[in-house]
């Protein structure tokens, strides 16, 4: 594995008083697949919505692929075109088609013309095993799918990184399989991906690295294997036991 | 609303009578709500004539737009409110005036600073009037037959009228000349506006029923003349009472000593003497509300006796 | 084996006794006897004593005054209209008069309900709460005293046409109302109006034809500055081609009043100020809940797929947004055009005004008039209603729910 | 640190918690992330701010700072006697008050106003607190014994029935009008075509008519007996209270259910016959006074309290008619709905008050005010009706089919299950179309009833207090007083409306 | 086991166009305890609903304890006091406590008096051991406890036969077991039980008979016992390895 794709040093930052993310370090080489556990308010879903430009932060500074975020948030519009994300809630537009959504940054963002946009964006809904649904509101499909698009809409803007936040918490039990198994896929293809998440099966599948953080710090980060066979920190012992029962 | 009035409201117990929403002179309320003016005095002349009490009256203050819907409605028995006789009314309106309590006629009135002496020297004015009135209708005549041009701001009550010409939304305000004498008292400062001497139409004003009951028509119609009657033969407040007493015949058929020319009218012999006691005669109502004896101090002019040159003359009681 | 599914028995004599009766049947139907015999009374009531109190009086009933002539003045009219045209004319004239109030009453009220709305939203503290400040403050007032204020105070306030407030000389603000120059054609007025037509055609159509060149092969064309030329630089060059398509009359203070110029009545300037900041205040209320209802994750959805601001919010937030303020916007419309007849309270000609006012005490036909003038809000409103449930259709279409 | 290249790393060591770099609560922080950290916000703090200056500085000059605190009349508040701008002309407020307050109402008897806004605030506040017991108690005095008290103590009058001859003169209302209509009928036959088809049916329902007139001739009779005899209403009373007991009782389950209905019945009884005879109603009462001389705040109060009190059956009726599958019942409530909705309110006004004897018998008149009540109460009735629909909605199917299963009837489901929780839905909605009545009724005083507004507009033609600051003295005066109230109101909307959601969430 | 209480004969409904119940033909005698499973869409809610006469039927007849349902719902009121219906969804009212609840039939519907309406209730809410309750309003409590206020409410009524539609199905898996228990306590007291239920060890523990719906039909109808060892009907088959795994 090579250069570093997303650098982060020194990040810091807080909700007015409250210290949320203390002096982060993490880099992530290109391909590499990160999974971010922990408990609850530690701080996960902030630190991956600061790699996004959605969050700002007041010290340190992430660089995504060359691109430096500051605190300023200079070059926001670029980092945000290499990098995609799937939410917790799915947050597709419901006043537009499936294929709509998809199409919509292409050719918004990216002037790709409109033809050229959707048979891309089918391209993607077929790789997410939904393209005669193409034409559907997203109201009319179940969360799963739902998600499976939202997942096609972040891959049509070619990003170089994926972020998912809980991709499958918000889902009936009989659905998540179907979305593990779609980010699955796009693991095998050799996507950089990192991913916050509690579906420890899917970590010790695909992830190359395990990053377990509390109260707003990396606590620990290994490979799979060694993180659930020989967790090091106290707190990790802790949660692995809570978690995996 | 059939031909039943008199008997609803003595079962009421009371008249209801339309009038005017504050105009001095004619029908305007106090602060305490104490209604006075010559066209209140016909209201309670009518409840003397009826109940004995003068009293017994229920004033419906009325805005000129209203008032004949709520005289057809049966809302109020008679209207009293400075109305003008006309024909359209006496007929589509479903009403009949029983009579002329003031022969009045429309006039302008304009702030003094403007520096107009005559109504000719109107053209391209703004004119604040009250809405459903025969002022609106004369007003829209005068001003196409001298071929001038105008702006008229209609308001639904007079207060209302008055108050905008008075903030200098109009420069002349318009209404029966009588009605601006009064209204003028109500200004700031009454002496900085003057009444123009134009008169441009006829106003006779007089109280008004519904069509289709002659009994209460003749009741109104004949408290107006017995008024006028009174002051013909010099019964007054005062005197009444020793005028009992007098042996000339036709005061003894006036005063219902002799003969029971009231009964006929669904009334009592001693009508006339109720309306006199409760009101005075015609003179006396005139005087105390917009004669000599009031702030308007308007002349009996052509509201005289047509013994004394006027219009005033009721038709023989006998 | 199964049994198959058949059709259903046709059960007509239950189904007719449902059209009649709906769920309790018979008994539905005598109540509904009871209930129409009772309507039926209460109508017979109401007409019989309507008739014989006309009849008394000698009214005669019917629209046949319509044809008669008004001989009065009114103080604005959008048609031509004199003392000696019909009460049919006067109708006329109080329709257009009630809806030019509203529909300038609808222009302002949206434009300062969204600005007051977007004060509210504003993440500046002060800002959003002056917004609120005046939602508060002009929601619970009555209208009715608004109006009256804006007219008795604010006239008051005003000075006579000799001192009026003057700009440039070319526009007065004094207690008669605001005169600006009135504008006269001259030859040049056709071509330049023709040539302003097909500047706002060219742009409409230039702006479909860089959706399509964005849709079609993805380039993007800034179409403001050619969008400028036609707009602005044609007019001109015609101006520059065939002369001043107008002049413009200045108002001259003429005896009393300014001649020449056009004149906005203040009854006007004091109605539509009062309606459409009244109503303005609950279209801001709307307008931020229909914004607020867009999920905060829609926002975030959009930057993250690296839409700019601007294009988030008119792609993505404002399409959704007007989902849920368009009905309750459409509610606030009709009532503003309702209480346009509050203006019978401060003497603006309006529907209510001159005719349920002024023609209605001039000829006494009150049944007539009062059935004509509640029949056009009720036209008003229903149309709307009907218009607005077809939408309401239409999206819950589209949302598939 | 430790390399993170390293595909394992342990912290050693917790980072603690340290303060923000840059401050971000505090007056400090609250000034710079509120007010001032973008340009734009910076340039939106400084329009707000010169917004404010605009509007409060003179508002708070007006009333106060140039204000003129005493005088007789209008010399008081002219610059050129005071020496300097004129603010606010308070004494013209003095003079008024007791105008905007009480209208007309004539002076002596202004303490039964006051008695009875006190009664009303009395029996009000405690409905208005939750956490006070005996809401029904104190929701049936309010809604019911409170406007009767209040009508004997503004409008004066006495009572000379009671229950019996108020039945039997509506009875015969009713009567007369059937056989009124039938003769009108057979009268018709004569020059109709279809005369004898005409004739037969007139006849039937004269028959109709006079078989009625037998059928309550003995509540008639009654009547009329006690009429004759002069007594007061007392015997009407004491009939109509044993009437009343008996059938409650009897309804309610007889001996079976125990005593209670019966014994509360007749506790209402003789609070009634407490109240009638404290007030002397049973000899004539308290002197009438016309509401033609009610004014100001009290009619304003009147009509808005009367309107929402009788708007409510109306809206329920209504919103229960519109669901009902009866054909005519549901065709009518949406008829009836739309078209109130439809036209403005003071058309409605107009209407009921000056053309609503047309089409009343010619002997049969209607006070002004009840009038404009009527038309307000059907008039904000559709809108209740239209807000009750959506509190029915909001019922979950499933609680009428629990009751129908448990045996209940349509009625009793509806009343007792469906209706009570619908209103819970409802009350912010109700609360908000008090608002909005309270603010309209202020355009009685288009159609002549002098409310607040109106009274407030009468006291400008007095020509003793023109001033130029009158009028905005005058509004400023009523505008406070109407948002008072309204904001009040719609700030105890709001504190319901969170405290039947806390109710919910738990 | 004698005469039937209820005795369905020749039933058949319609939503619609759609055949929901096809000639349903089923005698429940006193005092028996008949459990009724089948896949979701079955009919059965609407079977069971159709006792209650809370749906009409276009063909065939109810009776229940002599009294007669026709197509035209006659007598509906006299069989509803006869028959007690537990919901999925609880259906308590709301607005009123827990005894109250329980003494609103009794009350309006039987007339009682309130006090002796409140005793009984008290004796039920005894029976599902909740009396300590009884002020509580519903939304105070979990959802165990206010299906068991459920069935006390329908008890007080005094029914001959209960109906159950899926009692436990909206429950909290901590749940279930106390329902059921108070269920089981009810079975054993000799009431007539119609239950709807997925429950398959209730079934075995208490149930006199299982009949087994699909596609509107009764399919098979077994004891206990028979029914779950050996299932005749394939789609029986089918349904019994699906839902017993
Ligand atoms: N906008 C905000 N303002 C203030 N505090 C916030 C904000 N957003 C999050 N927090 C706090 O920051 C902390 C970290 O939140 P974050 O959402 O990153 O946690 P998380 O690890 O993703 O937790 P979860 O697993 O619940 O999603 C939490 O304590 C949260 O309460
Ligand atoms: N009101 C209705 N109108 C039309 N179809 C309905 C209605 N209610 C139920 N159905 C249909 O009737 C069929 C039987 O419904 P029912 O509720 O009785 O099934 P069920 O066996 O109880 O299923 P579940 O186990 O899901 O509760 C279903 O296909 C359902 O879609
Ligand atoms: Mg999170
Ligand atoms: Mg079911």
């Amino acid at each position: 594995m090579s250069d570093p794709i997303v650098k982060i040093s020194g990040l810091n930052k807080w909700y007015g008083e409250f210290h949320v993310l203390r002096d982060i370090d993490l880099d992530v080489t290109k391909g590499e697949r990160i999974v971010i556990c922990g408990p609850s308010g530690s701080g996960k879903s902030t630190l991956i919505r600061c790699i996004n430009a959605l969050e700002e932060f007041q010290e340190g500074e992430i660089v995504v692929d060359g691109i430096e975020l500051g605190p300023n948030l200079k070059h926001v519009d670029a980092v945000r075109r290499e990098v995609g994300m799937v939410f917790q809630s799915f947050n597709l537009f419901p006043h537009l088609t499936v294929l709509d959504n998809c199409t919509l940054a292409p050719i918004w963002v990216r002037n790709i013309p409109k033809k050229d946009a959707e048979a891309t964006a089918m391209k993607f809904l077929e790789r997410v095993k939904i393209p005669h649904q193409a034409n559907k509101f997203p109201g009319q499909m179940s969360g799963g799918q739902q998600q499976r698009v939202a997942i096609a809409r972040a891959l049509t803007m070619n990003p170089k990184v994926m972020l998912f936040d809980e991709p499958t918490s918000a889902l009936d039990p009989e659905m998540v399989k179907e979305v593990l198994d779609t980010m699955v896929d796009l693991a095998e293809e050799g996507m950089t991906m990192l991913v916050v998440t509690h579906e420890m099966g899917f970590a010790k599948e695909v992830a190359n690295r395990v990053v377990f953080m509390d109260a707003g710090q990396i606590i620990e980060a290994n490979t799979p294997n060694e993180f659930f066979a020989a967790p090091q920190h106290a707190r990790t012992k802790l949660f692995l036991s809570q978690i995996l029962r | 609303a059939d031909a039943q009035t008199l008997k609803t409201i003595k079962d009421r117990g009371t008249l209801s009578c339309g009038v005017s929403q504050g105009l001095p002179g004619f029908s305007s309320p106090d602060d305490k709500g104490n209604w006075t003016g010559i066209d209140v005095d016909v209201c309670r002349a009518i409840a003397a004539a009826v109940f004995n009490d003068p009293t017994k009256v229920k004033f419906v203050s009325l805005s000129a737009k209203d008032r004949f819907t709520a005289l057809q409605s049966g809302e109020i028995d008679v209207l009293s409110r400075n109305t003008t006789w006309t024909i359209s009314r006496d007929t589509s309106l479903g009403a009949n005036f029983t009579g002329v309590t003031y022969y009045d006629g429309q006039g302008f009135m304009v702030k003094k600073s403007l520096k107009v002496n005559s109504a000719l020297e109107l053209n391209s004015a703004s004119v604040c009037v009250q809405t459903g009135t025969t002022t609106e209708l004369n007003l829209a005549d005068y001003f196409k037959a001298n071929n001038m041009k105008y702006e008229v701001i209609a308001f639904g009550t007079i207060d209302e009228a008055v108050k905008a010409y008075e903030s200098g939304r109009c420069d002349v305000f318009t209404d029966d000349s009588s009605g601006l004498y009064a209204t003028r008292l109500k200004l700031t400062s009454p002496a900085d506006h003057v009444v123009l001497p134009e008169i441009i139409s006829k106003e006779p004003l007089g109280p008004m029923v519904r069509h289709g009951d002659d009994q209460w028509f003749d009741i109104v119609k004949w408290t107006l003349f017995a008024m006028v009657t009174a002051e013909e033969l010099g019964i007054t407040q005062k005197n009444v009472d020793e005028m009992v007493k007098s042996d000339k015949p036709e005061l003894k058929r006036v005063l219902g000593t002799d003969g029971n020319l009231g009964e006929q009218l669904g009334l009592t012999k001693d009508w006339v003497i109720r309306i006199v006691k409760a009101v005075g005669n015609y003179g006396e109502s005139f005087d105390r509300n917009v004669g000599a004896g009031s702030p308007l101090k308007i002349a009996r002019g052509v509201n005289a006796l047509w013994t004394k040159g006027g219009l005033q003359y009721a038709p023989p009681i006998r | 084996m199964g049994v198959e599914a058949r059709k259903p028995p046709p059960q007509i004599a239950l189904k007719v006794r449902r059209a009649l009766g709906g769920k309790a049947g018979w008994n539905g139907v005598a109540v509904q006897l009871v209930f129409g015999a009772i309507l039926a009374w209460m109508a017979y009531e109401i007409i019989s004593n309507a008739r014989t109190n006309l009849e008394t009086q000698h009214i005669a009933a019917g629209f046949g005054f319509l044809q008669n002539s008004a001989s009065f003045d009114v103080n604005q009219t959008l048609i031509s209209y004199s003392a000696s045209d019909t009460y049919f004319r006067v109708f006329l004239v109080g329709v257009l008069n009630t809806l030019l109030v509203s529909v300038i009453g609808i222009f302002f009220a949206t434009v300062i309900g969204f600005v007051v709305a977007l004060c509210r939203l504003s993440p500046n503290w002060l800002l959003s709460r002056v917004g609120g400040l005046y939602v508060e403050a002009i929601r619970n007032l009555p209208l009715l005293f608004q109006i009256l204020f804006w007219y008795l105070a604010v006239l008051a306030a005003l000075p006579s046409p000799r001192q009026s407030v003057s700009v440039l000389g070319a526009f007065f603000l004094n207690n008669r109302g605001v005169i600006v120059p009135s504008a006269l054609g001259q030859p040049g007025l056709v071509p330049f109006l023709a040539a302003l037509a097909l500047g706002l055609v060219a742009s409409l159509a230039l702006r479909s034809y860089a959706k399509r060149a964005l849709f079609g092969q993805g380039r993007v064309i800034r179409i403001w500055p050619y969008v400028l030329i036609l707009l602005v630089g044609l007019p001109l060059a015609t101006i520059l081609a065939f002369g001043p398509p107008v002049t413009f009359e200045l108002p001259q203070l003429k005896g009393f009043n300014f001649a020449g110029g056009t004149r906005i009545i203040p009854e006007l300037v004091a109605l539509t100020v009062g309606l459409s900041t009244y109503t303005a205040a609950f279209i801001a209320e709307i307008v931020r809940a229909g914004i607020l209802s867009v999920h905060k994750g829609q926002m975030e959805a959009g930057s993250s797929l690296g839409l700019s601001r601007g294009a988030t919010l008119r792609l993505i937030v404002v399409p959704q947004a007007m989902r849920v303020i368009v009905p309750p916007l459409t509610n606030q419309y009709l009532n503003l055009t309702k209480n346009s007849s509050l203006a019978v309270a401060i003497g603006y000609p309006d529907l209510v005004s001159v005719f349920a006012g002024t023609a209605l005490s001039q000829t006494g036909q009150a049944i007539e008039i009062i059935a004509m003038t509640m029949g056009v809000y009720l036209l008003t409103s229903l149309v709307t209603s009907a218009i607005m449930s077809v939408y309401g259709w239409r999206i819950s279409r589209s949302l598939g729910a | 640190m430790t390399d993170i290249m390293a595909s394992s790393y342990v912290r050693q060591d917790l980072v603690a918690e340290r303060p923000a770099p840059v401050k971000t609560t505090g007056f400090v922080g609250f000034v710079r992330t509120r007010l001032l950290n973008s340009p734009t916000n910076i340039l939106l703090t400084i329009l707000g701010l010169l917004l404010i200056w605009y509007i409060v500085v003179p508002s708070f000059k007006f009333l106060l700072v140039d204000a003129v605190w005493s005088g007789k009349d209008r010399t008081a508040c002219l610059a050129e006697n005071v020496g300097h701008p004129v603010g606010a002309c308070w004494p013209f407020i003095q003079a008024k008050s007791t105008q905007l307050i009480y209208g007309f109402y004539p002076e002596a008897e202004r303490w039964r106003v006051t008695l009875t806004f006190a009664l009303g605030a009395v029996l009000l506040l405690p409905l208005l607190i939750p956490r006070l017991p005996a809401k029904s108690v104190n929701a049936g005095l309010f809604f019911f014994a409170f406007p009767a008290v209040a009508f004997f103590l503004l409008h004066g009058g006495g009572i000379t029935g009671f229950g019996v001859s108020w039945v039997a003169g509506l009875l015969q209302l009713f009567a007369d009008s059937i056989s009124g209509a039938g003769a009108v009928v057979v009268g018709l036959s004569k020059t109709s075509a279809a005369g004898p088809l005409l004739w037969a049916i007139g006849s039937v329902i004269a028959l109709i008519g006079t078989l009625l007139h037998w059928v309550i001739f003995p509540l008639t009779w009654l009547r009329d007996q006690m009429q004759a005899a002069g007594q007061g209403p007392w015997l009407d009373f004491l009939i109509t209270a044993v009437v009343v007991s008996v059938i409650l009782f009897v309804l309610g389950g007889g001996a079976r259910a125990g005593l209670r209905p019966l014994i509360t019945s007749l506790a209402t009884f003789a609070g009634i016959a407490a109240v009638i005879k404290l007030m002397g109603l049973d000899h004539g009462g308290l002197p009438i006074v016309d509401t033609r001389l009610w004014g100001g705040l009290l009619v304003t109060l009147v009509i808005a309290i009367t309107g929402i009190v009788a708007s409510l059956p109306i809206g329920v009726a209504l919103a229960l008619g519109r669901r009902s599958t009866i054909p005519l019942i549901r065709i009518f409530s949406i008829t009836y709905i739309e078209f109130w909705r439809g036209v403005p309110l003071i058309t409605v006004l107009f209407f009921a008050t000056y053309m609503l004897p047309l089409f009343l018998p010619g002997n049969f008149t209607v006070d002004g005010l009840v009038r404009a009540l009527i038309g307000v109460s059907l008039f904000t009735g559709a809108y209740q009706a239209e807000n009750l629909r959506g509190g029915l909605a909001a019922v979950p199917r499933g609680q009428g089919e629990a009751a129908s299963a448990l045996g209940l009837s349509w009625w009793k489901t509806t009343s007792l299950i469906v209706l009570p929780q619908a209103l819970r839905h409802v009350i912010p909605a109700i609360v908000n179309s008090f608002i909005s009545l309270f603010k309209d009724t202020s355009l009685v005083s288009i159609v002549a009833l002098f409310d607040l507004l109106g009274s407030l507009r009468a006291s400008f033609a007095d020509p003793v207090w023109t001033t130029p600051s009158t009028a905005f003295t005058g509004f400023a005066f009523v505008g406070i007083i109407y948002f008072i109230f309204c904001f009040g109101i719609s700030r105890y909307s709001l504190f319901v409306e969170h405290r039947l959601n806390a109710h919910r969430r738990n």
